[in-house]
């Protein structure tokens, strides 16, 4: 079973990378491949968040604070001039599960809101320390003087085509990974202890031992997608650690969806898509961006994917409804 | 209230119903012909948030200079169109933005309305894509002084920190000897701007007036909206001048606080921001005799193309223009003459070449604002030092630096940095 | 004959999409007291919610003299003459005892006030002497005792008491089902929901019994007494 | 770090004085945004992420009455009452149709009425700096304690905010209608039952809660600089205020806004570099000793 869904995923996973890398060469305009190159990035911390939120119900405030570490351990590693970019993904994959390790031993013990505020206040000490560190870090003006990017294996991401394919193999890499982990035991422990937590305690399950591998395996995703983001940008900036781009992250799984593996993409696309436009017509996109989530939230009352998802089952179950209920009713009178 | 008065279409109409089609839309190759005729402007700047104002005023002053130009007839036909963005001050948003207004939008010129991290960010891109920009916002003096950053299709047309500094320093120094201003203190924002702009101007106050003591330095947090900590703590230090890189909202909060202290009767006050209209019309109670560096004055300098520049700008703007307005006005001017010099050819390097050492009459008139083409940034603009009075023109006596004595200190300054 | 004064008449509650109550009758005359008996989980509390206005029927109609009140929010139905006494004695821990009856003062639905809290001490002295104590401090019978003392605050038509007996010591029971006959005394109608059917046989005068969310018997308290198989049927512990 | 400084100022009282009253400047807004928010959470159960645009109407409806009148007593008034009503229908359109919903969905819908609020503001009032200026009744000299000074303007904002903090504290406490609330937080269910309007209560909590904020707002009016987004910076500082003092009590709205204020007006003399940091770690210390706070209960909820 599991070894034939690893293949179907892997499948899946190549038909996406494939598509991702033919369409800019069908539409050869640059600004498809920055829209692209963004929703990953972004897309993958979302969906990273996603793993937190929706599969484990940890709603974290402050997972930008490993975006940024990302995007900052990168650059940083980049501009030093000593490594080669394979090598320093790996140290900031690494170095940012080291830190969402000690933060995760802190944070995952305390419950619900709690845990929302203690993230929310980690995040928020990340970045004033960013702000303040300006010998290392730049201080607002975030890294300056552009990301170096020697080519490695005969690969010059200089280049904005190879850097855009390097993305998205990182991308579909990445996602493959989740997608093994949303598919595993240890994601199905993960449901049952957002689920339902005495059970999962009474079964012997270490709670806090799972909550903390799942708040280091989304810690050291976002850091890829920080990795992405100022690969593309050549640069990292405090406001990639900034509440608003936690908030951002939170606001594509609420539009997208928590419960289906993909919800999060399509919610960065959805918000990157409505921004781009919103943005190309008005100045007061915060209007029409706040009304258009009051709309979501009010009118639907999940994310669009969840109740696409939802819409079809109830269909589905709607046809199947009348035999049901004739057999319910024939049990009752027996 | 706001009166926007909307000059050529700023938004693209042509992007029409299919816009909303996605992915495609964005994909699909930019429509040329027809269109080709018209030269787009970009404009990456700040439309939302506290400081909004910053993108508003440049904004209209940028619409404005286009809207001159169309009404005489464009030049070789073509006309104009300005394209603007919200950055929402984030400089990733500013780079995202500037990318779209590129490779999105079909921009052929980038005025880069950001303040000085956004700018760093635009800077990138434009030196990625190659493309002709001119920063109107930040002050910053290592964004054109440094040569590690030297990009030959990007200019500053800007106030540069290290030119107000030398006016400025030498104005406090003449000051503090007349007036026997020995203990000095400092108020500014901690942040990059906040932090180089104060340095500069002690380095040299001190090397002008060498018995100016700093007591102390204190750094209160940008848009903080209270600073009555910092000012309470300048009244236990008793400096007898201090020194501010506070601008915008919280140089209005600082000082209306301070005047409840009554901070500003028995110390002098000197400020790298307070000669902006909508500042100095912000302050209700504005103190007498403040000492603030020249941002923009109807009155000064007293020349008929200030008066012109003043008179057509309140039209289209609920204000008198900004610091940022008659800088981006003066790009605007910098990038319709290479044009025009181009017949309209927007190739960034034929345009670049052609704004390397330019002078522009507007909108000071005099001897114009000339772009020195060693490190691409604008000399000769207005550099000087007056006091407030409580009512318009709000700054008066403005005590002149003269150029040559600037220029020189930079170069010593230049050294010192390695930059030259 | 006129309909009775609480009547409740073919109801059916849902939660989500599982049915709880099917086709509920109830009747309850002015000043009887009624004993809605039942194993653990058969229905009475969600009975009692639905009358209450906490768990509204999908169907079926709930009135109070003449008056219907199904679908209204609970405040309306409270208002209306019902007084509803929840099982595990939710008292606002919190507050004082004194403070309980405070929140919950209000007029009869004909503008009556004879219950206050100075009447109220009197019934009750046990709680006059603790009136400052937290009532998360009391006893599980004092807090029974203030749960049924708060409810009367309110000047109720008839008291809904949700098993007042459950999880106290003999004693205390005894003591709560004094009190109980002390109410029926003064003419408040009661409707009484107990598993423990002998708690009821000194106190009830009608009684109504329910199974798996369905009606299955009503007589008077005497004939249920005498009625071995259901009895056995329904409420054999 | 000044150890020096902090304590060569404390053994003088004019120093002294002068910073505990900034500390009290400083703590008592705070104080009025942070006990709303307190008391929406403690009520509601809500986290209002956009009381900072509550704040925002305060000021700005203070600010144009103030313009309008001329008169302090009526902006004070008007900006109180102002940013109640438009918490009253944000209550009864928004708020309560996510009531025990997932956090995230009232996240959102405090988002949406922050961004909506930011542009409404920039299209009614306009992008530009707005200051209201200070009223002619206050327009003395610093008053003298032990020579030290404080403005007459923040004397009597701080014996305003004092007031209004003993007067909402006084009313929860003391008067049935706030035991009934008290009730409301703790059983809303069993509070409807026994015949009490919840809906209604909750409406009006929720315009208490922000006529607090907007108190605040019309109170830093006279001070303070209006512009679009300037509920945000007061946000973050009241947020931490309310996680330090326990969500839904008030006297720890009070000690915590306390302890932030004599953290910045010491910090400015004594360790001027590491106050934000202070701030934010006592925020993350406390949520790990006591995560609701200092006087704050664990959620029943």
């Amino acid at each position: 079973m599991m070894k034939a869904g690893f293949l179907r995923d892997l499948f899946f996973a190549a038909v996406v990378l494939i598509v991702l890398i033919v369409v800019p060469f069908i539409f050869t305009k640059p600004s498809l491949r920055d829209f692209l190159i963004y929703v990953m990035a972004y897309g993958l911390l979302a969906m990273s968040l996603n793993l937190l939120v929706g599969l484990t119900g940890l709603v974290s405030f402050g997972h930008a604070a490993f975006f940024v570490s990302g995007a900052y351990m990168f650059g940083l590693l980049m501009q030093s001039g000593r490594v080669s970019i394979p090598v320093a993904i790996l140290i900031t994959v690494c170095g940012t599960a080291v830190l969402a390790m000690v933060i995760g031993a802190i944070c995952v013990r305390l419950k619900e809101i709690y845990f929302s505020f203690i993230t929310l206040a980690f995040q928020m000490f990340i970045h004033s320390i960013i702000l303040t560190w300006v010998s290392l870090t730049g201080g607002d003006q975030g890294l300056r003087g552009g990301i170096p990017r020697p080519p490695f294996f005969g690969i010059d991401l200089s280049s904005g085509a190879s850097l855009y394919i390097f993305s998205a193999c990182i991308f579909v890499a990445c996602i493959l990974i989740m997608r093994q982990v949303w598919q595993s035991p240890f994601g199905y422990t993960l449901r049952l202890i957002r689920d339902n937590p005495n059970r999962a305690n009474y079964l012997g399950v270490d709670i806090v031992r799972m909550k903390l591998g799942v708040f280091i395996l989304a810690g050291a995703m976002a850091s890829v997608a920080g990795v992405l983001l100022s690969l593309f940008v050549s640069g990292a900036y405090p406001e990639f650690g900034f509440w608003t781009t936690s908030g951002e992250a939170i606001f594509m799984i609420m539009l997208g969806g928590s419960q289906l593996f993909v919800g999060p993409i399509i919610g960065a696309i959805l918000l990157r898509l409505l921004e781009h436009f919103v943005s190309i017509y008005t100045e007061y996109h915060g209007l029409v961006l706040g009304v258009v989530i009051l709309a979501i939230v009010l009118g639907l009352r999940q994310g669009i994917a969840d109740y696409v998802v939802d819409f079809l089952q109830r269909r589905r179950e709607a046809k199947a409804a009348p035999a049901k209920e004739a057999a319910f009713v024939k049990k009752r009178i027996a | 209230m706001t009166k926007t008065t909307k000059g050529i279409s700023r938004r693209r109409v042509l992007k029409g119903a299919g816009a909303m089609a996605g992915l495609a839309a964005i994909g699909a190759p930019h429509i040329a012909g027809a269109q080709a005729k018209v030269i787009k402007i970009g404009l990456p700047t700040i439309l939302s948030g506290r400081v909004a104002i910053l993108g508003t005023s440049s904004r209209f002053a940028v619409q404005l200079a286009f809207n001159q130009i169309n009404e005489a007839g464009g030049i070789n036909g073509r006309k104009f169109e300005v394209v603007d963005r919200d950055s929402k001050g984030r400089p990733d948003e500013a780079a995202k933005v500037t990318r779209d207004l590129i490779n999105n939008d079909g921009c052929d010129i980038i005025i880069d309305g950001e303040a000085s991290s956004g700018s760093f960010a635009v800077h990138e891109v434009v030196r990625d894509l190659g493309i002709l920009c001119l920063h109107t916002c930040s002050e910053t003096s290592s964004l054109t002084a440094d040569p590690k950053l030297f990009s030959k299709n990007v200019f500053r047309c800007a106030r540069q920190g290290i030119h107000d500094a030398v006016a400025g320093g030498s104005y406090a120094a003449k000051i503090a000897k007349e007036k026997g201003l020995k203990k000095w203190a400092t108020c500014s924002p901690d942040y990059a701007y906040g932090r180089d702009n104060t340095a500069e101007f002690l380095q040299y106050a001190k090397m002008f007036e060498p018995s100016i003591e700093v007591v102390d330095q204190l750094w209160p947090k940008l848009f903080a909206p209270d600073y009555t900590e910092s000012i309470t703590k300048l009244m236990q230090v008793k400096p007898q001048a201090v020194y501010s890189a506070l601008w915008g909202g919280d140089l209005v909060a600082f000082i209306e606080q301070s005047n409840l202290y009554r901070l500003f009767q028995n110390t002098a006050y000197f400020s790298g921001g307070l000669g902006d209209p909508p500042i100095l019309t912000a302050i209700k109670n504005l103190p007498q005799g403040l000492n603030t560096a020249y941002r923009y004055n109807n009155g000064f300098p007293g020349s008929p193309e200030n008066t012109a520049f003043c008179d057509a700008y309140v039209k289209v703007a609920p204000h008198e223009p900004t610091n940022w307005a008659w800088q981006n006005y003066a790009a605007s001017q910098f990038i319709i003459e290479a044009l025009r010099r181009t017949n309209g050819n927007t190739d960034s390097s034929a345009l670049a070449k052609e704004i390397s050492g330019m002078t522009v009459k507007k909108p000071f008139g005099g001897a114009g604002i000339t772009m020195r083409d060693s490190d691409h940034t604008i000399i000769n603009y207005p550099v000087a030092w007056g006091k407030t009075v409580s009512k318009s023109p709000w700054v008066l006596d403005y005590v002149d630096t003269e150029w040559s004595k600037i220029i020189e200190l930079e170069k010593e300054w230049k050294k010192e940095k390695g930059y030259a | 004959m006129a309909d009775p004064f609480l009547h409740v008449e073919a109801a059916d509650v849902y939660y989500g999409a599982s049915q709880i109550l099917f086709g509920i009758d109830l009747a309850v005359e002015q000043g009887q007291t009624m004993a809605l008996l039942g194993r653990n989980g058969a229905g009475k509390s969600t009975t009692f919610k639905m009358i209450a206005g906490l768990a509204p029927p999908r169907r079926g109609k709930v009135a109070l003299a003449g008056q219907g009140l199904a679908g209204r929010p609970s405040y309306r139905i409270a208002r209306a003459g019902i007084g509803y006494v929840p099982e595990n004695r939710q008292v606002f821990p919190d507050h004082t005892v004194d403070d309980n009856l405070i929140v919950a003062a209000k007029k009869g639905p004909r503008g009556d006030h004879h219950w206050n809290r100075g009447r109220i001490y009197e019934v009750f002295p046990i709680l006059a002497s603790m009136k400052d104590r937290l009532a998360g401090r009391l006893s599980g019978g004092e807090q029974q005792m203030l749960t049924i003392a708060r409810t009367l605050m309110g000047n109720p038509d008839v008291l809904l008491l949700d098993e007042p007996s459950e999880g106290l010591a003999p004693i205390i029971v005894q003591a709560i089902g004094e009190l109980i006959k002390t109410l029926r005394g003064m003419g408040v109608t009661i409707l009484l929901a107990e598993q423990n059917m002998h708690f009821c046989l000194g106190i009830a005068t009608h009684a109504t019994v329910i199974d798996k969310g369905q009606i299955v018997y009503r007589a008077t308290i005497d004939e249920l007494r005498h009625n071995e198989d259901i009895k056995q049927r329904y409420l054999a512990v | 770090m000044n150890l020096e400084a902090l304590a060569s100022c404390l053994s003088s009282s004019a120093c002294a004085v002068t910073q505990i009253s900034t500390a009290l400047i400083i703590g008592m807004l705070l104080f009025m945004v942070a006990s709303g928010l307190s008391l929406i959470f403690g009520v509601l159960g809500i986290i209002n992420f956009a009381h900072g645009a509550f704040y925002m109407a305060g000021a700005y409806i203070a600010f144009f009455t103030y313009q309008a009148t001329s008169s302090f007593l009526l902006a004070f008034l008007a900006g109180a009452l102002g940013a109640g009503l438009i918490g009253v229908i944000f209550e009864r359109f928004i708020i309560s149709k996510v009531y025990g919903k997932d956090i995230l969905m009232q996240l959102l819908v405090c988002y949406a009425i922050i961004l909506i609020f930011d542009d409404l503001v920039k299209i009614i009032a306009g992008p530009e700096y707005k200051m209201m200026g200070m009223p002619d009744v206050f327009a003395l000299p610093p008053l003298e304690f032990a020579g030290g000074f404080v403005p007459a303007y923040y004397v009597f904002m701080i014996v305003a905010s004092l007031s209004i903090g003993a007067l909402l504290w006084l009313a929860i406490e003391k008067t049935r209608i706030g035991k009934i609330i008290r009730a409301l937080a703790i059983n809303p269910q069993m509070v409807g039952a026994l015949g009490i309007n919840t809906t209604l209560l909750y409406a009006a909590v929720f315009g208490v809660g922000s006529m607090l904020a907007g108190i605040a707002g019309s109170l830093a009016a006279p001070t303070r600089t209006l512009t679009p987004g300037m509920g945000l910076s007061i946000l973050i500082e009241s947020f931490i205020v309310t996680v330090i003092g326990g969500m839904g009590s008030i006297v720890g709205a009070l000690i915590a806004a306390l302890l932030i204020g004599f953290t910045r007006a010491f910090g400015a003399i004594g360790f001027p570099l590491f106050v934000d940091g202070i701030m934010f770690g006592m925020m993350a210390v406390v949520l790990i000793i006591k995560p609701s706070g200092l006087l704050g209960r664990e959620i029943a909820r």
